[in-house]
């Protein structure tokens, strides 16, 4: 159905298949993830920790760390070329200009031993033209970009708060232009205040830009603020996608549905904090059918089996439930029996 | 990225770059002076002429290797066997011992011995010390008064008495009775001639060794290496070799590996074992001839049981020395039954107990004891001590039914409590030029809480000695060692195991080698073929 | 990577709780160098008790036999004879028991007075802990190996002075992994309980901040086995160790210098025993630190 | 940073101190009389008290030490019994040559175990990590003189190729020991290089750095190695210690003429000034190293640097 509209789609990650396989068994880390990033856009990519987000961001750069993660099956395209097929040197190349990450923790992020200028001009250094001079040029205009004043540049990373390092991070993950900026839980590790100044600059820096992103996290708020779609993903998987209407307004899935019901209702406080029961199953050990039956109020027979199919509500919008069928996916939610 | 790069081996750089300057600095060092350096250079010369098997003409450097370091080569600061190699090289004494041990005049012309307290030295003329200065009389008188002041060799200055100066080349000695040890003592390093005016100016004799002897102390590589040098103005004549060095290795086997190589051309300590094959090989010649190192098992005689006479002639007989000598030295020794060295003249084996299970077993008998009494303990300081310890354990558990246990123990407290008779039996030897010294340490005693270690008190045996020490004249005095030393083997103070050999080895194209029974060699006789 | 610890993490949660002592073994049996050195080890603690029982000690150990000097390796003395005829094989094995037990007694001593040391700095701190581990730099100050060869050659070579001279250069070690190790638990919160219901300090130590700080301990205590027979060999190679004529590896070694070039056999053997030990205690320390704690792999 | 030497300079001096009196303490507890072993088994017993006398052995122990440290303040590290001379001089001559050992095997050690320790991270849990990773096993196994004794076995008594012993033959009496001495460290060091940069490979700061696109080679000298050297710099110094203490050994081995054997020597002769000299000048090579090993941390890493200040 959604073959058939042509959309201008910066990455695409189809049918993806990631394990680690260890001494502890074959963890099934991706288990056939769909993705797509439009030009421009960002995509939240939303789920409880271990359900693959950060595995998903890395697959775009190609940096599963191997062993003892291995691409089973499946493609990923940037702008139209899939890179699995991709040499070392090709994805140099990609790495850091067509594609940037801002990583979780910026306290471990930067490299101690290296000055920041110098951890940004690295990254211009290798993609554009120029010398050293020109790349610490950059680089301190990158800093000064991200609200840092460009002589601190010359200072290490232990010199700096957390926000200002996070603040680094953005800089060198945008001092190329990247057409895709994967962010992994940006603001996870800073403080509150400092959360929205990031929140704020990204936004700022996105719109500048023009750069679509991957916005990886599990805070529906910041899915909110600055998402155009959101993927939910579970267990290695996208059991819900939609844009941010489709998932806030129509939400579907159950996984989805306990999401909002763990977050606490402003408007009304005395509503009941649901939170999903249970705990995301052993990735090592999926169960057969749907991996979210064992936690699912509305689990069915079939549940426990079959894996469900997707269902599309309209063009934009997708849940993969045996809740929901042709007929009933427009209805909404059904009740629990 | 480059600069970056640089940094990151800065570290290994930095290092390498001390570790160059440190060796610049070692190197520079070591080689201390020019001539050092040349004899490097010499060395490896040898090095390469010695593996080619031809001694090459052109030779001039002998290498020596040793295993042990002298704690000094100032004259009167030690005692020590490594030393005496090296002040024999530099310095002379007024007289010196041959090849057959016998007193030779150095650097007396001649002498005389008006009265049995008398002597009259006349001094070689013309002897150049290494500084120029002629050898007088008054650098002879300030050489053996300075010995008697040091504690290191003033036993040696004990017989000299009083040192007077007749003219420039004549002193008289007056000795205190009549001293027949006098002109052995006069051979001993203690008594070499050093210049009086640097004795009396406190020159740093460890430094600059000045002597007369036909070698020149240039450099000493501590831990590593002396290097000498010919003294052109030798008054014998300059020596053919021109450079002498003494390498320090402590390892038997490696100084056998570096004769077999080449890189050496003298052995001092020839390792037991490597004799044989060293015999075998065709460039190198072996010397193996017999010493004056008596080596006894010390036995505290104040202590029962050996207080009693039959018991240590029991013991004596009963042990197999000759299995001591295969198992500590490896053959390179003979079997010592007499109580004192018997390579001095009137010496004999006449009456001392010789190994004899039977005999063992009567004298046992005799001696009335109970072998589960007679247990003892033997302190071995070093490991072919403890060998031989290991031998005699067996001798007597066999032949007598003696449980005897080995106390291994090291040297410094060895000599403590042998010294002071706190002990049962020990193994050990004594070293002397003369049957005199040797006899005033072992059986005197007033050596006893120092070398007289049997602790034998006999008063018989002190009138002796005494009598030894006072008779001059040479036939006589043999008469009364004979009578000594009969009447010492039937004491049987100790248990006397065997005679050391001298062993040499040496590059076989070395010509005019020379060793006597004392260990002293000449350099100066030496030459390349 | 962290999300791939964080999968293990989760991974293991769905294993059942086992026992903390059951989880380090099975750890160690998965690491197959560490289960190696582990059964070397215990192969090793059997010939060190077997061998002074098989062997008599008078007679073929220490025994000499002049008939049968220097012979190589032969059917009926596999590793050959040395100087004095003894059996090499024999004597290899035999002193197996004296360098484990002296190994193992001088780390026990160590231990006991490191811990002493140690738990008191780290669980007093202050005064306590400053004049303590200054006390303990100077040792440290000195490398260990010639500390141990200055008291022994005080004291003399006997056993038991090897003992102590390896001990005191052990007990400063030992103090100060005790002593960090305390520190980290001193402040955690089961300390603080077990001191809000006003056990005694020296309770605490013992009862709450030792077994807490164990790892590390075991840890520094298998290596510091193997560092201790390596320095016994040491010393008996430089005449320092075990006195003649009990069987050391060292002193074997010490004793082959001499015939090096035509029975170099004799060097061999000692030389891989020890190197067979401490290869072994290494293997098992390098495990046990995996096994105790899993973060460090 | 002169400031921080300065301070670490003084503070070395209180434990120098107690090294002094512990070392002293120990030696004092020796059996047996110097002079005596002096002289020898012929001594006469006046010969043996004038010697005390003038060795000044019969002052109580308070009075020796006193005596020893007054001198030592000035840089007078005592008169050998033995020789007679100043151990300052003996010493000193020895000096150079245990540093050149000791330097020689500490870049033997670190020019191989850095790249092998290195290439065995980066190609983790292949054959040449196993090889790499058995042979610097062997190397923390082996005692250092049995090492020694295998070298000389076979290098110099098979082929012929280097002396057996002695130091006279510049480079080539260098060899041997330099690589005995060395394996064994480099042994410990390429173990540690390895698990150093097996950690700091899977830091973050590495993800990001390929992220950034840098080729695997410039983040491995760029980023991995300078991170990975700071705990590798702590071994090495720990190791260059322990050489100190394994050159004794190794000097024994090869007859080395270093402050080593000189030690062992002075053992033996019951030489306690010499020996008191020895442990002091190892004791103060000792803290010189860790204050190096400090500085080049500094060097390293900015944390680290910031606090010299």
């Amino acid at each position: 159905m959604s073959e058939d509209v042509k959309k201008d789609l910066t990455a695409e990650i189809k049918d993806l298949v990631i394990e680690f396989r260890t001494d502890y068994g074959v963890v099934q880390a991706l288990n056939g993830l769909e993705l797509e990033i439009e030009r421009g856009k960002t995509l939240g990519l939303v789920g409880e920790t271990g359900a693959g987000k950060t595995t998903t961001g890395l697959s775009l750069l190609r940096l599963i760390p191997n062993p003892p993660g291995v691409i089973v099956s499946g493609s990923i395209k940037l702008d139209g070329k899939d890179i699995l097929s991709m040499s070392e040197k090709e994805m140099q190349d990609i790495r850091g200009k067509t594609v940037a990450m801002i990583f979780q923790d910026p306290m471990t992020s930067l490299d101690p031993v290296m000055t920041v200028e110098q951890q940004i001009a690295e990254v211009i250094k290798l993609h554009e033209e120029g010398g050293q001079a020109e790349a610490l040029k950059r680089a301190r205009e990158m800093l000064e970009l991200v609200g840092i004043p460009g002589s601190r540049g010359g200072e290490y990373p232990h010199q700096f708060s957390g926000g200002m390092k996070q603040r680094v991070v953005i800089a060198m993950a945008l001092a190329c232009n990247p057409e895709l900026l994967i962010a992994d839980e940006p603001t996870t590790a800073l403080d509150v205040t400092i959360q929205a100044q990031v929140l704020e600059m990204m936004k700022g820096l996105r719109e500048k830009y023009n750069t679509s992103m991957l916005m990886i996290t599990h805070d529906l708020g910041i899915v909110a603020e600055i998402c155009d779609k959101v993927s939910v993903i579970y267990a290695g998987r996208v059991i819900e996608h939609g844009t941010l209407e489709d998932i806030f307004k129509n939400t579907r899935h159950p996984y989805t549905e306990g999401l909002f019901n763990s977050l606490p209702n402003l408007e009304d406080r005395q509503a009941e904090l649901k939170p999903i029961k249970g705990l995301m199953p052993d990735p090592s050990n999926l169960p057969k059918g749907c991996a979210f039956c064992p936690r699912c109020d509305y689990a069915m027979e079939i549940c426990k089996t079959q894996k469900p199919d997707r269902t599309y509500r309209n063009d934009t919008h997708y849940v993969e439930c045996h809740l929901y069928n042709k007929d009933n996916i427009q209805e909404g939610k059904v009740k629990s029996r | 990225m480059k600069k970056r790069t640089l940094r990151v081996f800065a570290t290994a750089m930095v290092l390498s770059l001390a570790a160059s300057l440190f060796m610049g600095c070692s190197s520079g060092n070591n080689q201390g002076s020019p001539e050092s350096t040349q004899a490097a250079g010499g060395s490896t010369e040898t090095a390469a002429g010695g593996s080619g098997g031809s001694a090459a003409s052109g030779k001039d450097t002998l290498i020596i290797v040793t295993a042990n370091e002298t704690p000094s080569v100032t004259t009167n600061m030690h005692n020590a066997v490594a030393g005496d190699y090296l002040n024999k090289m530099t310095h002379n004494c007024l007289f010196y011992m041959d090849e057959n041990m016998a007193v030779q005049p150095d650097l007396v012309e001649s002498y005389e011995n008006p009265s049995d307290t008398e002597w009259v030295f006349k001094l070689k003329q013309g002897v150049k010390f290494h500084n120029g200065e002629e050898m007088k009389a008054a650098d002879v008188k300030a050489s053996l008064e300075l010995c008697k002041e040091s504690p290191d060799v003033s036993l040696y200055g004990t017989s000299t008495g009083t040192i007077e100066v007749i003219d420039d080349y004549t002193v008289k000695i007056t000795t205190d009775g009549p001293q027949s040890g006098l002109l052995i003592d006069l051979c001993h390093h203690g008594n070499a001639i050093i210049p009086a005016d640097l004795i009396e100016s406190g020159h740093d004799f460890n430094k600059e060794p000045i002597g007369t002897g036909p070698y020149k102390l240039t450099a000493w590589n501590k831990g590593e290496s002396l290097e000498f040098e010919a003294f052109s103005d030798y008054f014998k004549g300059e020596p053919p070799i021109k450079k002498v060095i003494w390498k320090i290795i402590p390892e038997g086997s490696s100084r056998t590996m570096a004769l077999e190589a080449g890189e050496a051309d003298l052995i001092v300590e020839v390792e037991n074992n490597d004799i044989s094959r060293l015999a075998d090989n065709s460039k190198v010649t072996v010397f193996n001839e017999g010493s004056t190192s008596h080596n006894f098992m010390m036995i505290n005689n104040e202590k029962a049981p050996f207080d009693n006479i039959n018991f240590r002639r029991a013991i004596a007989s009963a042990i197999d020395k000759n299995a001591i000598i295969q198992v500590a030295l490896n053959g390179a020794g003979t079997v010592a039954d007499s109580m004192v060295p018997d390579c001095f003249p009137g010496t004999t084996n006449e009456g001392a107990p010789t190994f004899d299970v039977e005999k063992a077993k009567a004298y046992f008998a005799e001696s009335g004891l109970n072998a589960a009494d007679c247990g003892f303990a033997i302190i071995c300081s070093d490991d072919t001590k403890l060998r031989v310890g290991q031998v005699i354990q067996s001798c007597l558990k066999e032949n007598l039914g003696i449980d005897v246990t080995l106390e291994s123990m090291d040297l410094a407290t060895y000599l403590d409590v042998t010294a002071t008779g706190d002990y049962q039996a020990a193994l050990g030897g004594y070293t002397s030029n003369s049957l005199l010294s040797y006899a005033q340490g072992v059986y005197h005693s007033a050596s006893i809480n120092a070398s007289n270690k049997t602790r034998t008190n006999e008063p018989e045996i002190d009138a002796l000695i005494e009598k030894i020490q006072a008779t001059v004249d040479q036939a006589e005095n043999e008469k009364i060692v004979t009578e000594f030393n009969l009447k010492i083997n039937d004491l049987c103070p100790q248990v006397p195991l065997y005679m050391r050999n001298n062993v040499r080895a040496y590059n076989s194209g070395l010509a005019g080698f020379n060793l006597n029974a004392g260990g002293n060699t000449y350099y100066d006789w030496m030459s390349w073929n | 990577m962290s999300s791939v610890t964080a999968e293990k993490g989760n991974g293991q949660v769905s294993v059942k709780k086992k026992s903390q002592l059951a989880d380090v073994w099975k750890r160690l049996c998965r690491n197959k160098t560490a289960l190696l050195g582990l059964v070397i080890v215990i192969l090793l603690v059997l010939i060190g008790i077997l061998s002074p029982i098989i062997f008599d000690y008078e007679t073929q150990v220490i025994k000499t036999d002049y008939s049968s000097t220097l012979q190589p390796p032969s059917a009926a003395h596999p590793f050959g004879t040395d100087e004095l005829g003894r059996d090499i094989l024999i004597r290899t094995l035999y002193a197996t028991s004296t360098s484990l037990s002296i190994g193992v007694v001088t780390v026990v001593v160590a231990l006991a007075v490191g811990l002493v040391l140690g738990s008191a700095a780290g669980y007093f701190g202050g005064k306590v802990d400053m004049i303590i581990m200054r006390i303990m730099d100077i040792f440290l100050a000195i490398p260990g190996t010639l500390l141990a060869i200055c008291i022994v050659a005080s004291l003399g070579n006997s056993i038991t002075n090897l003992v102590i001279a390896q001990a005191v250069s052990a007990i400063p070690k030992f103090a100060r992994v005790v002593r960090g190790a305390v520190m980290t638990v001193r402040d955690s919160e089961y300390v603080e309980a077990a001191r809000a219901i006003g056990a005694k300090d020296t309770t605490i130590i013992f009862h709450d901040v030792l077994p807490n700080s164990l790892a590390p301990i075991i840890v520094q205590t298998t290596l510091e086995v193997a560092t201790v027979i390596l320095s016994i060999a040491g010393l008996s190679f430089i005449g320092l160790g075990i006195p003649a004529p009990r069987p050391e590896w060292g002193a074997m070694l010490s004793a082959s210098r001499s015939y090096i070039r035509d029975y170099s056999y004799m060097c061999m053997f000692p030389g891989l025993a020890i190197m067979i030990t401490i290869l072994s205690l290494n293997l098992l320390g390098d495990g046990l630190r995996d096994a105790l704690d899993p973060r460090l792999r | 940073m002169i400031k921080f030497i300065i301070k670490r300079l003084v503070a070395l001096i209180p434990v120098l101190l107690g090294v002094t009196l512990l070392v002293f303490f120990i030696l004092d507890l020796a059996p047996g009389d110097p002079a005596k072993t002096i002289l020898g088994e012929q001594a006469r017993p006046e010969d043996i008290a004038a010697l005390r006398e003038e060795m000044g052995l019969n002052d109580p122990f308070i009075v020796r030490y006193g005596r020893y440290m007054f001198d030592l303040v000035q840089g007078d590290l005592g008169t050998s019994y033995k020789t007679r001379d100043p151990v300052g001089e003996e010493v000193w001559a020895r000096l150079p040559n245990t540093i050149t050992l000791a330097l020689t095997s500490t870049v033997v050690a670190i020019v191989l175990a850095l790249p092998l320790g290195i290439i065995a991270a980066i190609k983790q849990n292949t054959l040449f990590d196993g090889i790499s990773m058995f042979i610097s096993l062997l190397g923390i196994s082996m005692p250092v003189f049995w090492m020694g004794l295998l070298l000389i076995l076979f290098f110099s008594v098979k082929l012929g190729w280097f002396p057996v012993a002695g130091a006279d033959q510049g480079i080539r009496s260098l060899v041997l020991p330099s690589v005995a001495l060395g394996f064994m460290h480099m042994a410990a060091i390429a173990r540690t290089t390895r698990s150093s940069m097996l950690e700091t490979i899977r830091q973050d700061y590495i993800r990001t750095v390929r992220a950034k696109g840098l080729p695997e080679r410039d983040i491995i000298t760029d980023h991995a190695l300078r991170n990975a050297l700071i705990p590798t710099t702590t071994v090495i110094g720990l190791q260059i210690g322990q050489m100190l203490g394994g050159s004794v050994l190794t000097e024994s081995v090869f007859a080395w003429p270093g402050i080593g054997r000189y030690m062992i020597q002075s053992i033996q002769g019951r030489d306690i000034p010499s020996v008191m000299g020895c442990i002091i000048v190892f004791a103060i090579g000792f803290a010189l190293i860790n204050l190096l090993v400090d500085l080049i941390y500094g060097f390293i890493d900015p944390r680290i640097k910031a606090q010299y200040k």
